[in-house]
């Protein structure tokens, strides 16, 4: 209804910005469910290594709220990845030749689901393991299956700098997508506000409480926690909204048509060291080894043929850049999601995230540079008009993982309120954050954000500090607080 | 409880009155004459310390007392210049006198450089005997405002009438190490000879910025401009016609010139 | 035989509450010296920690002033606590101090003059010194006289060591003197020491002051504060 | 390089790490390590990227911007001893005099490399004291601490010697680096933490210490014995007519004026401001404030001038903004992002009250005639005050807007 121009931000200019074209991606051997994605979950287990499972199949539980998590593939679990304290990280399945769907559910037309009731929804959506697709602000925990939501936020934009294309997604989908906003629409009294940017032709849904809003300008204009600020903001750990990825809600209308589980998953692979970055249709849970194995430029590309066979992908477009081949411990970093506030794949966790719409490969830069600070700086990218690169407009740049520096006490030069278009004030909010002063926290509005949300002041921090970290841990002991 | 009752409180109230008030009383009364004597002690000190006739710092209570015969007080009034006979000193408040509007006169802009804003009527003044009975030196109080507070003093001056002898700031709440420095023992010693007329009857006296090079000027206090020029137009006030002048002429001067 | 036993115990009993009466008294007089220090942990008193400790002979005409005035109203307040209705008991307690005040700047001003003008309308604030109140509301209305008067001693001589403390301090650098004493031989005066006009500034003692509790909460590091 | 760097990470660095033989000297070994090369560090948690900006070029930035001041500022010095010695002849002697002819310069000479001789050993010495306290108080409070050298310090070095006089005694500079460094920051857990400016704070404490050192008239020319107001010292007295007898404005603002070390020029510090906005490091929210705040107070006192015998009273913005290191405050000294306040809508405020302040020290104070200096200390002590203001304004309008959507 409403078109909301995001003012201040950042659009990162990163080489390796996926093309908004979609393609079929190469199979994967296995799947995973990452237990690590969902916030405030007890996770108890209800299948044991080896066993056979099925599209559906339940694999754990939460023992507090019930919500199921079912497997997005089938085949016999593979592995149990724990981590320190024995923490469950991830469940992995080994795909089946044929995989089977568990008994499906009835299929409804559009029409049919505004007669549902809303607890019908609710357990339906459980028992296929698509509640947890859907968020709660405040915390971003799964959203309480028996709270009712004051509104529901609908993603379909994205403005990461790696970030994915939703229209184009969507438009394959248009009426599984459709199907999703009307099931969102009996969840909640209030409205399902889909935001979009300008431009972008998502399909609208005949619902009036279905209402779509354009949101333009720099990231973190795609980000949901902007949207829910400018919309319906949170002001208590009382207030309650819900919130849905765009490609979440096509697999909810999907389940509603089909009676199946939905078990694809589009991703935006990008990154400085992918040689085609592009869409792909993969799986949900896809391994992200397998994923990305044929898709990286020489220097990644070098460095994976000494673990795994050659690829029969044809041509490593890139030539490696000079720095990489000079550091002996040259080498990439996997991220499922954003750049900015994703998931570093590591051993255990080598699996799609829950809610990632991306996947971004990065050179992991451990390079030691001689009198760094003092140079120029033509390749080096800074929001603030540091460096000789600023007089570039459009020039694109190759970030790897470094640092840039050593971490420093906060000393803020209106850094992060350059990048921050939210009514919130960063610096005093960042250090409440920082000293972990949960009160002060609280009340600068650290309950209407997320981890992404200040993704951006993380990034452009001189100190180096780990703010979206910092936020992290402040929600949780807010959450514990609470419950 | 049995203390709260307001007999109980009452009588306690009592008590403690009459002991409180009863004990202070007594020190009081007890230590006024001790006390009296201490203030007389003080101000001669400082008396005796500006007319040279001690060079020495700390002097006991009996040595100023002997110090002290050598120095008569008199009344004058300071707009003929006139001693005046039959005059109380002893409980002559001059302080308390040059706020009180009967005995003192009020300044206009243009008079009061000195920034006192009244003056009194009848001042008294110091002179110093030697032991030929003959006239030494006069100390005469003065004050005026510096940076922050006002400066109470005393000037001295050989029998002459316009060789200061020395000055002394017993009162005053100046910047320490900057206006504070008017108590500098060699700032102070710096006044000795310095000339406070012309020939032609002008005050001359000043006290410049930076160093002194002539008779009439006196070295400026580092980065105190305004202290040093407050103690300037001090001199200004209390040596001119509003001021001294006229005493020093009649008693001192003309005794010189005839 | 049971009688001597009880007359035994009793005087045993005597004994044990006497050795106990000594260790309290010895804590009254030691605890407030650097442990619960009433300016460095408990910041009272500040003011006049400020405004007098310009050279080391008014902080101790001063420590002096407060030590006695302290010792006696801790003393009087004890000693009347059982009559005093609570009603009325903190204008007793301002009464007595009061008048212990009054009493000491008369005897200051007719033995030390010189240093009573120095010191000028300070000793008059003794009686806004929070540490006098506050030990007499706080200690003396429901202790022994004895005890009380340690305890005002003890206060007494830890407000007086952080007055003696910052008193030399401001005397040495700012004046290069103590007790008037020419220590370092002044610039002005021909000699190498340029003196530190800050020292003669009151705000110093607050630079001081927070020096010594530095100092002191290095030393006993279970007065910080818990963060 | 390689060699070099690979010898550092194989032969020396295990020495510094943990459980090597000087483990507790580690902080001394990363500050030249981090010097020379950048750390190795990669991005944990959830942000993979970093900006390429650190505190080290963000320093190192500051320190460029203060290269002009500096340059013009040591030129001055020379430029108004051979002024005054051409003036006055005055009998000068001292080492800076043999080194001067032993360069075969005359002091009393007006060549350009004369003046940026003699300037500079004045300037130079200072400079390197300043760097040699600080630096041994950050280093040896870091290697107690257990935590890196910050460069913060660099910033603070070069900023100390601008704001001394020419003539400042090198112990002074010793004693005042060491009070600004340690009170002024260390205290408060260091940069980042502290809520003065430390600069700020050893220059305030050399005036109030050694006062006659640092005002009055005999310290801003670095000649010995020669005594010469400054500008603002002279507006004291006299007012805009004795400004103008003996000034001309636009002395003022290339910088040709008697005053501390660096903080003359006007022009310079427009300069670098420039520099400082341009790259968005320096605040421009705090700087046109101060400036709206000066001209509105010199205005409004300027209007008041004719009800009053103080001479201050007329002088206009135009002059207060040249005189008495208010461009230098204004540029690096109220800007300092640490001690300044953090919020914008705070930093306005911050801002004019400075400007306004710096306006009432200098004409209706007696004494301080450092306005700026005070102003900004004092400005710095309530800019928690205004934040905590601007923060609870800010959390009202927020719980404001919730209610709102809610009722």
């Amino acid at each position: 209804m409403g078109t909301f121009a995001i003012k201040k931000g950042l659009d990162i200019p990163l080489v390796g910005k996926p093309v908004a074209i979609i393609e079929q991606a190469a199979a994967v051997s296995t799947v995973g469910v990452v237990a690590l994605d969902y916030k405030n979950i007890k996770p108890r287990l209800l299948v044991a290594e080896n066993e056979e499972v099925q599209i559906g199949t339940p694999l754990f539980e939460d023992k507090v709220s019930g919500v199921l998590f079912t497997a997005p593939g089938g085949g016999t679990v593979k592995a149990i990845h724990r981590g320190a304290k024995r923490k469950l990280l991830a469940l992995e399945i080994a795909l089946a030749e044929v995989e089977e769907h568990r008994p499906s559910f009835p299929t409804l037309a559009i029409n049919d689901i505004k007669g549902l009731a809303s607890s019908v929804i609710r357990d339906r959506l459980n028992e296929a393991g698509c509640w947890a697709v859907i968020r709660e602000r405040p915390f971003g925990g799964i959203a309480d299956m028996k709270a009712t939501p004051r509104s529901i936020f609908v993603t379909a934009t994205d403005t990461d700098p790696l970030g994915s294309h939703p229209s184009h997604v969507i438009a394959v989908n248009e009426k599984a997508f459709v199907c999703g906003l009307h099931v969102l629409a009996q969840l909640t009294p209030g409205y399902v506000h889909v935001c979009r940017a300008k431009n972008s032709d998502i399909p609208h849904a005949e619902n009036e409480r279905v209402q779509q809003h354009v949101f333009t300008g720099k990231h973190p204009a795609g980000l949901v926690g902007t949207h829910i600020h400018f919309i319906d903001p949170i002001a208590t750990t009382d207030d309650r909204v819900w919130h849905v990825g765009y490609q979440d809600v096509i697999k909810i209308g999907k389940l509603f048509l089909t009676g199946k589980i939905f078990v694809e998953r589009y991703v935006a692979l990008g990154g400085t060291e992918v040689a085609h970055p592009r869409m792909l249709k993969t799986r949900i849970g896809a391994n992200l080894n397998d994923l990305v194995k044929r898709e990286l430029t020489v220097a990644g590309y070098e460095a994976e043929k000494n673990r795994s066979t050659l690829a029969s992908r044809p041509v490593p477009v890139k030539t490696a850049s000079k720095d990489s081949q000079a550091s002996e411990q040259s080498d990439f970093r996997i991220v499922s999601g954003s750049p900015l506030a994703g998931r570093k794949v590591e051993p255990g966790v080598h699996f799609l995230g829950a809610y990632a719409n991306a996947v971004a490969v990065l050179k992991e830069d451990r390079g030691r540079y001689f009198q760094d600070f003092m140079r120029p700086g033509a390749n080096k990218f800074s929001l603030k008009a540091v460096f000789v690169s600023g007089l570039f407009k459009n020039k694109r740049f190759a970030i790897g993982t470094s640092t840039h520096g050593s971490h420093r006490a906060v000393v803020p030069i209106g850094a992060y309120e350059e990048v921050l278009p939210l009514n919130i004030l960063a610096t005093p909010l960042i250090k409440a954050l920082l000293v972990k002063d949960l009160e002060a926290a609280e009340q600068l509005g650290a309950l209407e954000l997320d981890g992404e949300d200040l993704a951006l002041c993380t990034f452009v921090c001189p100190g180096k500090n780990n703010i979206s970290d910092a936020l992290e841990e402040v929600l949780g002991a807010l959450y514990q607080e609470k419950s | 409880m049995a203390n709260d009752r307001p007999s109980q409180t009452i009588l306690v109230a009592f008590m403690l009155c009459i002991f409180c008030s009863l004990s202070v009383s007594l020190f009081a009364v007890m230590l006024r004459s001790a006390q009296d004597r201490n203030k007389l002690l003080d101000k001669q000190k400082n008396i005796i310390a500006v007319s040279g006739l001690s060079e020495k710092g700390d002097l006991a209570n009996e040595e100023i007392e002997q110090l002290f015969e050598s120095i008569k007080t008199f009344a004058i009034d300071l707009d003929t210049g006139e001693k005046i006979d039959d005059f109380n000193i002893e409980t002559y408040n001059q302080k308390k006198v040059s706020k009180t509007p009967d005995l003192s006169i009020p300044l206009n802009d243009a008079e009061d450089i000195a920034a006192i804003g009244r003056r009194e009527n009848i001042s008294l003044v110091y002179e110093v005997y030697d032991a030929n009975e003959e006239l030494d030196a006069v100390v005469i109080p003065i004050r005026g405002y510096g940076l922050w507070s006002t400066l109470y003093g005393f000037l001295s001056l050989e029998n002459d009438g316009t060789t200061v002898r020395g000055i002394t700031f017993y009162d005053h709440a100046e910047t320490p190490g900057l206006g504070g420095e008017v108590d500098n023992l060699k700032w102070k010693a710096s006044w000795k000879g310095k000339q406070v007329f012309s020939t032609d009857d002008e005050i001359v006296i000043t006290v410049v910025k930076g160093r002194a090079s002539q008779a009439n000027e006196v070295d400026g206090l580092a980065g105190a401009t305004i202290t040093t020029r407050g103690v300037d137009n001090m001199l200004q006030f209390w040596l001119g016609d509003k001021g001294y002048k006229k005493y020093i002429d009649k008693h001192l001067r003309n005794e010189q010139k005839t | 035989m049971m009688s001597t036993s009880t007359e035994g115990m009793q005087a045993e009993e005597k004994i044990r509450a006497r050795k106990k009466t000594i260790k309290e008294i010895k804590k009254n007089v030691w605890f407030p010296v650097f442990d619960n220090n009433p300016i460095a942990l408990q910041i009272l008193g500040i003011c006049s920690a400020l405004a007098v400790t310009s050279n080391l002979k008014t902080s101790v005409v001063m420590s002096i002033a407060v030590i006695v005035v302290l010792c006696a109203s801790n003393t009087l307040v004890s000693v009347i606590r059982n009559q005093v209705p609570s009603a009325i008991r903190i204008i007793v307690q301002m009464a007595i101090i009061s008048s212990l005040v009054i009493v000491t700047d008369q005897v200051l001003k007719a033995f030390v003059y010189d240093i009573s003008k120095q010191l000028s309308v300070f000793v008059g604030l003794i009686i806004t010194n929070c540490i006098i109140m506050g030990r007499a509301e706080g200690y003396a209305m429901h202790n022994s006289p004895l005890k009380s008067l340690f305890d005002g001693l003890g206060n007494g001589i830890g407000y007086s060591i952080v007055l003696l403390v910052v008193g030399f301090f401001r005397e040495l650098f700012g004046s290069g003197s103590l007790f008037g004493v020419q220590v370092l031989s002044l610039a002005t005066e021909g000699g190498w020491y340029v003196p530190n006009g800050m020292m003669l500034l009151s705000p110093s003692a607050f630079f001081l002051i927070g020096f010594f509790i530095w100092f002191v909460r290095v030393w006993k590091p279970e007065q910080n504060e818990d963060n | 390089m390689d060699k070099v760097r690979k010898y550092l990470d194989t032969k020396i660095e295990p020495h510094f790490a943990k459980g090597g033989r000087y483990e507790n000297l580690a902080p001394i070994y990363d500050l030249f390590d981090t010097i020379a090369y950048s750390p190795s560090r990669v991005t944990q948690g959830l942000c993979h990227l970093r900006d390429a900006l650190d505190q080290k070029r963000m320093m190192i930035i500051v320190v460029m911007t203060l290269a002009l001041p500096m340059a013009i500022g040591i030129y001055n010095i020379g430029y108004q001893a051979a002024l005054a010695a051409s003036v006055a002849s005055l009998d000068i002697a001292g080492w800076r005099i043999a080194v001067m002819e032993f360069l075969g310069l005359n002091v009393y000479g007006s060549s350009f490399w004369s003046n940026v001789v003699y300037g500079s050993l004045y300037f130079m010495p200072v400079l390197l004291v300043t760097l040699a306290t600080g630096g041994f108080w950050e280093v040896l409070i870091a290697v107690l601490r257990k935590h890196e050298v910050s460069e913060g310090f660099l910033v603070t070095a070069f900023l100390i010697p601008l704001t001394m006089p020419p003539t400042v005694p090198l112990w002074q500079v010793v004693v005042a680096t060491s009070f600004g460094v340690v009170v002024g920051k260390e205290i408060f857990g260091g940069v980042g933490y502290n809520f003065l400016n430390p600069a700020l704070t050893a220059r305030a404490y050399l005036f109030f210490a050694y006062p006659a050192e640092m005002s009055g008239d005999a310290v801003w020319v670095a000649i010995d014995g020669y005594t010469q107001a400054t500008p603002l010292a002279v507006a004291a007295v006299s007012g805009a007519a004795g400004l103008v007898a003996d000034y001309t404005w636009m002395d003022a603002f290339l910088g040709f004026i008697p005053g501390s070390m660096g903080e003359v020029s006007t022009l310079a510090c427009l300069a670098g401001a420039a520099i400082l906005i341009g790259t968005r490091i320096g605040s421009w929210h705090v700087m046109s404030f101060i400036v709206l705040g000066m001209i509105v107070a010199a205005w409004f006192l300027n209007f008041l001038a004719p009800y009053s015998e103080n001479p201050m009273f007329e002088i206009s913005p135009m002059w207060h903004f040249v005189l008495g290191g208010y461009a230098f405050g204004l540029v690096y000294m109220a800007t300092d992002p640490v001690s300044s306040a953090m919020t914008i809508k705070g930093k306005y405020i911050y801002g004019a009250l400075i400007g306004v302040l710096v306006v009432f020290i200098r004409v209706i104070n007696p004494a301080f005639p450092e306005g700026m200096m005070l102003a900004i200390l004092f400005m710095n002590v309530f800019a928690p005050i205004i934040d905590h203001y601007v923060i609870q304004a800010n959390v009202k309008l927020r719980l404001q807007r919730y209610g709102k959507r809610q009722a």
